[in-house]
């Protein structure tokens, strides 16, 4: 294997949309062989420059070169031919489809797509660790699954060099280290990564060298087993690493949230997603519940938002002299009326009006309310003026609030989610995963914001599959696992490992040190 | 494969076999054919307006039939000037008003509106243009001065097809399909039947409407006549007679396969060009005359004295008859002249509904 | 925003592509393409034709809006078709049974053409609200079956009245009327055109104004956000099916109070489907669907007049087609030339030495 | 607190969403027989029961397959586009240019150059499609929209200039030729003995069966061809799979290197040709019409409602298409009493359905059928006649009670109707 061969070499590229650049001047220098990895905040412009060597965009300057070779990716097929794959940030799987049909799109011509299809897929779905039936619809498949087939897909289409793009997003600890497992053993056999991540820890564990790119043009490439998560996060963003440890405990004994017995049957049968599920909140306490994503986290929150309809159980709502109120039977608008603010686990389908101006978007959820509504009528400029506010207190970039919410990065919608939902004096807070995908300035600035509201007395509800988030934030953490909550823990101890077991029901749960509660 | 072609429908069944019932009536005189020829009226200085209704012409119907009459007039009497426009399937009713106001204010006169559904425009229209002739063909509901209601007697003809229709009945089982159930087609239905009943006292009439009043459709999906055709038949109808404008077609076609005869409607059938295919089943079609009714309007505009115009196109003036092309009737034709004879006379009073 | 260039342009230029294509078939057939389009824009200062293009695009207006309101929704409410036609029916033989002071009256028939409006589409409403029956399928449905309810209930043997050989429901008395705007020679305007300004003020008011607007909007953008904002999307869904058979009842009450008096047999058809060309064309906004109603109007009036020239009249539903299709294609073209321009000037700043800033939210 | 983590392995945690059935499916060809028999099975009852013959006669189901082929061809159009991604209301608009194409072609070079003309003509009005909605981005309803427009004026416009010259009439086409016919002789005589027989059920089905096997026209073959043809195309082939794909997930297609507006531009080519197979057959079958303005009436909606009906599948879009010409075929030849026993059939169906509910312990939904059951009862029990007016409209009432009653979970392709543009995704 020669080291030294550059597999891509991407010189001086740059990208133009219209109002932004989101890649200017771009020099990237991946080895053969190597694991490469690429940091920057949100929006710095690295998916836009993975999707112009995947040949999905065209840059506008610049040239790439594969294997020595200059070449033009004019489209993915081009990209695929030079021996390049892509697992994309954001899932690219028909649900509809089959996880055969969706492996085989487009490569049909390999294998086929009969029974030597079947059998090469299988041998690579054993590789990559992926157990489920081949003739299974893909919307049956969890998270972790989905990301298999997206590497199953990339290998079984050849390539040498395979991009992705924030893998670990949604992944528990014990499933990155698998997968950190499975791109070990394939660098030995001589493929090639670029591998995109926020999350510096990971970067330093698992890549060979990491090139940092800021405000869509590159800043350096370092050996991240040299330099450390410290120095790495400051050529990103040039400023200090949050952490999100809570510093004091503001827990009060008054109850905000009670929930009693709650069950839940899925969709169209009789079983249960959430099973005999109870729990308080209490004023001041920030309540984070740790598991694998569907395990009932998500139908959990929907039930309490009233998006779902409970099988049985109780859900009260406690004001302050301690007068509950039962919320069972009630709609959504009245849980929001009375005091439950929402950050939703996907923002895209929950959380915004995309093609709306980010003003309409302020009044979501409180078209009710003052200011921007007077229960009938809506207030569009009081709307206006508050979500402004929102803008230069949450840090929202943005033009102006009339710009459609799609055209915000992830992270800036974030913040205006997060602003929106502690603005109408919220009670209680649920939050879903508030920073995935955040970069790590919005991550403090959403911590921060947090905090505040918590030591004002704020109940929150947290989920998230960030385990250092969950621990640094919670003031207690219950783990859920199929649909039931089946331990507690305690965040000052507990380390993510064992809490990332415990999440799996891996039997080490005797380890966990327990909050006697 | 099927054999293609059935042989013509059969043309036996001389007179009807045991069918029918009541006997023929006696031999009508002379028939009353009093319409003299004259071509020296004069019509150029007449400017003619036609408002057809959907369809147009060349419909191989009513407003054809009228485009007809006008095409004679001024062949005939050297009418100088005409003008014609056509109504769309879904327009307006100020559509048709529009129409009508254009013509009047360009100075046409007269003007025809073929269709009743022009009575409504025609009201609104016409007294604005008192000095301007105008007719409407199948109405006679405008009460204005200078509006000529040009009716017929739909049911005298379609007695006639009735008689007709048992005399060459050999199950004395007959059919009627009507297009659309409207008032106007029930008349067909209306005169069809009594005349059937005339003749025999045993027959079966089947009587099916494709749609009913307000979706045109029916007079427009030969396929739907064609499978209605077919079930009259299954039910043992072996002369179908129908009022069903471009359905029609259907109808002969399940005649033409099940080698029974039709009754074709509104002008000679069997030399139409749309149908010829078809057309050795048509025994004979049952005549409505616009024509007649229109070229007689024309000449009585230029003639200056409407009042000649009959009230009703009915058998007595041949506004309304029947055709003998292809031959099917000839064996009959005396007996339909005697009925025709009665029906003239008053001897026999034919209703205008079922 | 959307600037006037972006709003204006397309459909200008989709007049005039329609008119140049229509021109090749014009030609094609050996007719003048000129003098066709003289006399149909002669038509608008000629009799009554001008007055006559208001009172129908009445018409058309309420039956834009009527598709305007399911499509805020994403509802695709093919049955204003039979909605309105049902409410006609119902109404005109209430109307002519009633006996009220006048202007009473004529709430009561409209308020009646309201409720049976909705009420034609209640069923399709409630069956893709608890049955998720796609609304598409029932509406077609529905618009054939009204075929049979109005023959029914205008037959003779049930509220039918015979005139000539056309059959109709019976006269509604004068206190019925809505009387028109008299100009003389040039006609006599539908009154209901104050009724359609006024509901196309209050649709626009509601939908930007009061919360049900905001809420349906949010739910016809995204049903998975509304919820979460706490908008029941079904409650919705009924709401707005209603609403739009609701607008849907009035289609024909300018035509049936103004100047008819009587639903007919004969009466015209196809108002419904306009209003889908009329509410595309306008983009749901009530004043581009006034323009929408105004252009189709002129083109249906205008095209009568073609065949005194001898020129077929196809050519009209010929150009109605090319320009619903071409308005949506130029706003593609328009926008996408904007998109272009910006990205130059992105690229210009960028290079005069002062990069705009992705993650300054790429603001310029 | 005590511990109560249950012991598995990770994957089978994270698989929680996995397919909760235990039983395998049936496949679709067994529930399509099942349906079919059934459905056998309860007419043959109601028409033993009500006498009325009509019902399962030979002639019936030759009528159905008559008056369903239109709409199974719409349907098919429909499949094939919305498979795609791309809604096609336009397919109305695209049979119209068919019904053209289809005489002009008849007239001048025989039945088939005829379909040949009409699926070119209906694949044109599919083309505009593609280009308004792949390449310009265009609403697909907005497309569908003008195109029902320019259909109907661009087919009247060429009949005006083509047929009126040979017609003496703007609105119809002289006499075209039409397809042969053929039978099954030795099976058709075999089933009508049978049929003649009268043995409950058996001759029933035999009359059923008959009427499919008796004078059929290659079309029609082509047509009831083209429902296991799609199917093979469509889920059993590369081309297939990726058309669906780019129905499914576009920008997931496109980054797997399929290019999708190829695809779309076929999907939607075949599409508007089905379209124009389907105006064909109104105009190139004997007893049809020659072309014939306004002649179409609404059948590319109705194929649409099949296509919806059938859940975007051959063998539902079959179903959807068979049930309604069934019902048309019923009332046109049975008229009211024939309308009045399918009543009764439904009231039969009902009650097994109750039954079922009641097996299954679904109680609300047997109180829904029973109560059903009774309300269509007592119209069959209070009516000799059903109002006149109203039988015409018995297969757009059937399709309407049908969907209402089966209580089937719709599945349209994710990604319909959305617009797409390369590079544009995310
Ligand atoms: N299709 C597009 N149209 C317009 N602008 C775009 C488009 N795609 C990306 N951008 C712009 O380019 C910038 C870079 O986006 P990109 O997705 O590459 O960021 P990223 O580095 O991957 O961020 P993240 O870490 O959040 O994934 C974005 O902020 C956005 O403003
Ligand atoms: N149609 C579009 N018009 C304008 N901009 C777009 C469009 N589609 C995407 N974008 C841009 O794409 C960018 C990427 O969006 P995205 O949500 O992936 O942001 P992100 O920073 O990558 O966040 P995340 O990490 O959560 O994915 C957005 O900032 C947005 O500006
Ligand atoms: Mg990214
Ligand atoms: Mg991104």
């Amino acid at each position: 294997m020669t080291e030294t061969r550059p597999a891509v070499e991407l010189k001086g590229i740059t990208k133009r949309f219209p109002g932004v650049v989101a890649n200017s001047d771009v020099h990237l220098t991946v080895l053969s062989g190597e694991v490469h990895a690429v940091c920057g905040e949100n929006g710095a412009g690295k998916s836009t420059l993975m999707k112009i060597l995947y040949g999905m965009q065209q840059p506008d300057e610049g040239t790439i070169a594969v294997n020595g070779e200059i070449v033009r990716l004019r489209n993915p097929q081009d990209a695929i031919k030079a021996g390049i794959g892509m697992v994309h940030q954001h899932f690219m799987l028909a649900d509809n489809l089959t996880v055969k049909e969706n492996v085989l799109l487009g490569a049909e011509g390999l294998h086929g797509i009969g029974k030597a299809a079947s059998e090469r897929m299988a041998e690579l779905a054993e590789r990559t660790g992926l157990r489920v039936n081949l003739d299974s619809l893909m919307e049956h498949l969890g998270v972790a699954d989905r990301q298999r087939v997206e590497i199953v897909k990339v290998l079984y289409r050849g390539a040498r060099i395979v991009i992705l793009d924030e893998p670990t997003a949604v992944l528990v600890p014990q499933e990155v280290d698998a997968l950190f497992d499975t791109v070990r053993t394939m660098r030995e056999q001589g493929y090639t990564f670029i591998f995109i991540s926020h999350k510096l820890d990971e970067v330093r564990k698992i890549a060979d060298r990491a090139t940092v790119i800021r405000r869509g043009t590159t800043v350096g490439t370092v050996d991240p087993r040299v330099v450390s998560s410290r120095e790495l996060a400051e050529m990103m963003v040039g400023s200090q690493l949050p952490s999100p440890q809570t510093r004091e405990s503001t827990v009060t004994d008054r109850v905000v949230l009670r929930v009693e017995n709650l069950r839940l049957n899925a969709e169209d049968s009789e079983r249960a997603v959430l099973d005999d599920v109870s729990l308080t909140v209490r004023a001041g306490e920030v309540l984070g519940i740790a598991g694998v994503e569907g395990n009932g986290q998500t139908e959990l929150v929907e039930t309490i938002m009233g998006m779902r309809k409970a099988a049985g159980g109780r859900i009260e709502l406690l004001d302050a002299d301690g007068t509950a109120r039962d919320l069972t039977k009630l709609g959504t608008l009245v849980r929001r009326e009375a005091g439950i603010g929402y950050i939703a686990e996907d923002r895209h389908r929950h959380g915004l009006l995309l093609t709306r101006p980010l003003w309409t978007n302020r009044i979501l959820g409180y078209q009710t309310r003052r200011p921007v509504s007077s229960g009938r009528l809506i207030d569009c400029g009081a709307a206006r003026e508050d979500t402004a506010r929102i803008v230069s207190e949450y840090d929202v970039r943005t033009p102006g609030v009339e710009v459609p919410a799609g055209a915000l990065s992830g992270g800036n919608q974030q913040k205006l989610i997060v602003g929106r939902e502690l603005s109408g004096d919220p009670v209680l807070l649920i939050a879903s995963h508030p920073t995935r995908g955040v970069d790590v300035g919005a991550q403090a600035l959403i911590w921060d914001r947090i905090r505040e509201a918590r030591r004002d007395g704020l109940a929150v509800l947290l989920i998230s599959a960030d385990l250092d988030e969950l621990i640094g934030l919670s003031d207690t953490i219950r783990v859920m696992l199929r649909g039931r909550l089946v331990t507690e823990a305690d965040p000052a101890t507990v380390t993510p490992a064992e809490l990332g077991s415990a999440m799996t029901g891996a039997g080490e749960s005797h380890s966990l040190p327990e909050d006697v509660a | 494969k099927d054999s293609g072609d059935n042989s013509a429908a059969g043309d036996g069944g001389e007179s009807g076999g045991d069918c029918v019932t009541a006997a023929a009536p006696p031999r009508a005189e002379a028939s009353s054919q009093k319409r003299e020829e004259s071509a020296d009226v004069d019509a150029s200085d007449l400017k003619v307006g036609l408002a057809y209704d959907v369809g147009g012409r060349g419909d191989a119907s009513f407003n054809d039939a009228a485009a007809a009459g006008v095409d004679k007039a001024v062949e005939e009497m050297g009418v100088s000037d005409t003008t014609e426009s056509t109504a769309a399937g879904t327009e307006s009713e100020d559509a048709k008003q529009q129409r009508l106001t254009q013509m009047a204010r360009e100075g046409y006169d007269p003007i025809i509106a073929v269709g009743f559904a022009y009575a409504d425009a025609l009201k609104a229209v016409a007294p604005k243009f008192p000095d301007t002739h105008f007719a409407i063909v199948d109405d006679d509901s405008v009460e204005a001065k200078n509006v000529t209601p040009l009716v017929f007697a739909e049911e005298e003809g379609s007695f006639l097809a009735g008689v007709a229709a048992v005399y060459k009945s050999e199950n004395c089982h007959v059919g009627f399909v009507g297009g659309v159930d409207t008032p106007l087609i029930k008349k067909f239905e209306a005169g069809f039947v009594q005349g059937a009943k005339a003749v025999s006292d045993k027959v079966k009439v089947e009587v099916d409407y494709l749609t009913p009043a307000g979706d045109i459709s029916g007079f427009n999906d030969p396929s739907k006549g064609n499978v209605v055709g077919k079930s009259q038949i299954g039910k043992g109808a072996d002369v179908l007679y129908h009022a069903a404008g471009a359905s029609g077609r259907g109808v002969f076609e399940a005649a033409k396969d099940a080698d029974a005869l039709a009754i074709g409607v509104d002008s000679d059938q069997y030399n139409q060009k749309t149908v010829a295919e078809v057309k050795d089943v048509i025994m004979t079609s049952m005549l409505k005359r616009v024509d007649v009714a229109v070229y007689d309007y024309i000449r009585a505009v230029a003639e200056d004295d409407l009042d000649s115009l009959p009230e009703r196109f009915d058998l007595e003036v041949d506004g309304v008859g029947y055709s003998t092309s292809g031959g099917k009737v000839d064996d009959i034709t005396e007996i339909l002249d005697g009925y025709k004879a009665q029906i003239v006379a008053g001897e026999i009073k034919v209703s205008a509904t079922p | 925003m959307i600037s006037w260039r972006t709003a204006l342009l397309p459909p200008v230029l989709a007049i005039v592509f329609a008119m140049a294509l229509s021109s090749v078939a014009l030609l094609v057939s050996g007719a003048d393409p000129l003098q066709a389009f003289a006399t149909m824009g002669a038509q608008l200062f000629e009799g009554t034709t001008a007055v006559d293009t208001v009172n129908l695009a009445t018409v058309y207006y309420f039956a834009g809006l009527a598709v305007a309101i399911g499509f805020q929704m994403n509802l695709f409410n093919i049955g204003v078709e039979g909605q309105y036609r049902f409410a006609a029916v119902v109404a005109a033989i209430v109307g002519a049974a009633l006996e009220l002071p006048p202007v009473l009256h004529v709430l009561v028939i409209l308020a009646v053409a309201m409720l049976s409006g909705a009420a034609y589409a209640l069923l399709p409403a409630i069956l893709k609200v608890t049955r998720g029956v796609s609304e598409v399928i029932t509406t077609i449905m529905l618009n054939s079956i009204v075929f049979g309810i109005v023959a029914y209930l205008v037959s003779a043997d049930q509220f039918g009245v015979l005139r000539g050989n056309n059959i109709s429901t019976a006269e509604i008395p004068e206190t019925g009327w809505i009387p028109g705007i008299p100009l003389g020679e040039a006609g006599t305007i539908f009154g209901a055109v104050v009724i359609a300004v006024a509901l196309g003020s209050g649709y626009w008011f509601l939908l930007n104004r009061t919360r049900f607007g905001f809420e349906l909007q949010a739910s016809g953008e995204s049903p998975t956000a509304a919820t979460a904002g706490g908008v029941s999307a079904k409650r919705m869904t009924m709401i707005a099916m209603l609403l739009s058979g609701a607008v849907a009842g009035l289609i024909a009450m300018p035509e049936l109070l103004g100047r008819d008096h009587v639903y007919a047999m004969t009466a015209t058809q196809g108002y419904g489907f306009t209003g889908i060309a009329v509410a595309l064309l306008g983009r749901n906004h009530p004043v581009g669907v006034a323009f929408g109603a105004l252009l189709w109007a002129f083109l249906d009036k205008s095209a009568v007049s073609l065949e005194t020239i001898g020129v077929p009249r196809e050519i009209a539903t010929i150009i109605q087609g090319t320009i619903v299709l071409s308005v949506v294609v130029a706003y593609e073209i328009v926008k996408r030339a904007e998109l272009a321009a910006q990205q130059r000037r992105v690229g210009r700043q960028t290079r005069n030495g002062m990069p705009a800033s992705v993650s300054q939210g790429g603001a310029v | 607190m005590s511990t109560t983590v249950e012991t598995g392995s990770p994957n089978e945690a994270g698989a929680t969403k996995q397919e909760p059935r235990t039983r395998r499916p049936i496949p679709g060809w067994l529930r399509g027989a099942l349906w079919a028999v059934a459905a056998i099975a309860v007419l043959s009852t109601t028409s033993y029961l009500t006498g009325i013959d009509t019902l399962t006669s030979s002639s019936t189901s030759q009528t159905a397959l008559r008056l369903a082929l239109p709409i199974l061809f719409a349907a098919l159009g429909g499949l094939w586009a919305e498979r795609s991604g791309v809604i096609n209301i336009g397919l109305e608009g695209m049979m119209i240019l068919g019904t053209w194409g289809a005489a002009w072609g008849a007239f001048y070079g025989g039945v088939w150059a005829g379909l040949i003309a009409a699926a070119v003509f209906g694949a044109l009005g599919g083309l505009l499609h593609a280009v308004a909605t792949v390449t310009f981005g265009v609403n697909h309803i907005v497309s569908g929209v003008a195109i029902n427009l320019l259909g109907l004026g661009v087919a009247k416009y060429l009949a005006d200039l083509v047929f009126q010259p040979l017609s003496g009439n703007p609105r119809q086409s002289p006499p075209v030729p039409k397809f042969d016919t053929y039978s099954a002789t030795f099976l058709s005589d075999w089933l009508a003995d049978l049929e003649a027989a009268q043995r409950v059920g058996i001759s029933d089905a035999a009359g059923l069966l008959r009427g499919l096997v008796t004078q059929v026209s290659p079309l029609a073959m082509l047509g009831l061809l083209l429902v296991p043809v799609s199917y093979f195309v469509l889920w059993r082939t590369r081309f297939g799979l990726r058309l669906r794909s780019c129905g499914e997930n576009p920008v997931a297609a496109e980054s797997l290197g399929v290019n999708v507006y190829a695809h779309k531009y076929a999907a939607l080519l075949v599409s508007g040709g089905l379209a124009g197979m389907g105006g064909a057959s109104l105009v190139l079958l004997s007893g049809g019409a020659d072309y014939l303005e306004n002649q179409t009436n609404g059948r590319g909606y109705i194929g649409l409602a099949a296509m919806i009906f059938g859940n975007w599948r051959p063998g539902g879009l079959l179903g959807g298409a068979a049930l309604f010409g069934y019902s048309d075929g019923v009332q046109l030849a049975g008229g009211g009493e024939a309308v009045l026993a399918l009543c009764y059939g439904a009231v039969l169906l009902l009650a097994v359905l109750t039954v079922v509910h009641l097996v299954r312990r679904r109680f609300l939904a047997a109180g829904l059928a029973a109560l059903g059951a009774v309300a269509l009862y007592y119209v069959y029990w209070a009516n000799d006649e059903l109002p006149r007016e109203l039988i015409p409209y018995t297969p757009h009432f059937v399709t309407i009670i049908v969907l209402a009653v089966a209580a089937q979970k719709l599945r349209p392709p994710r990604a319909i109707g959305k617009r797409y543009r390369r590079g544009e995704g995310d």
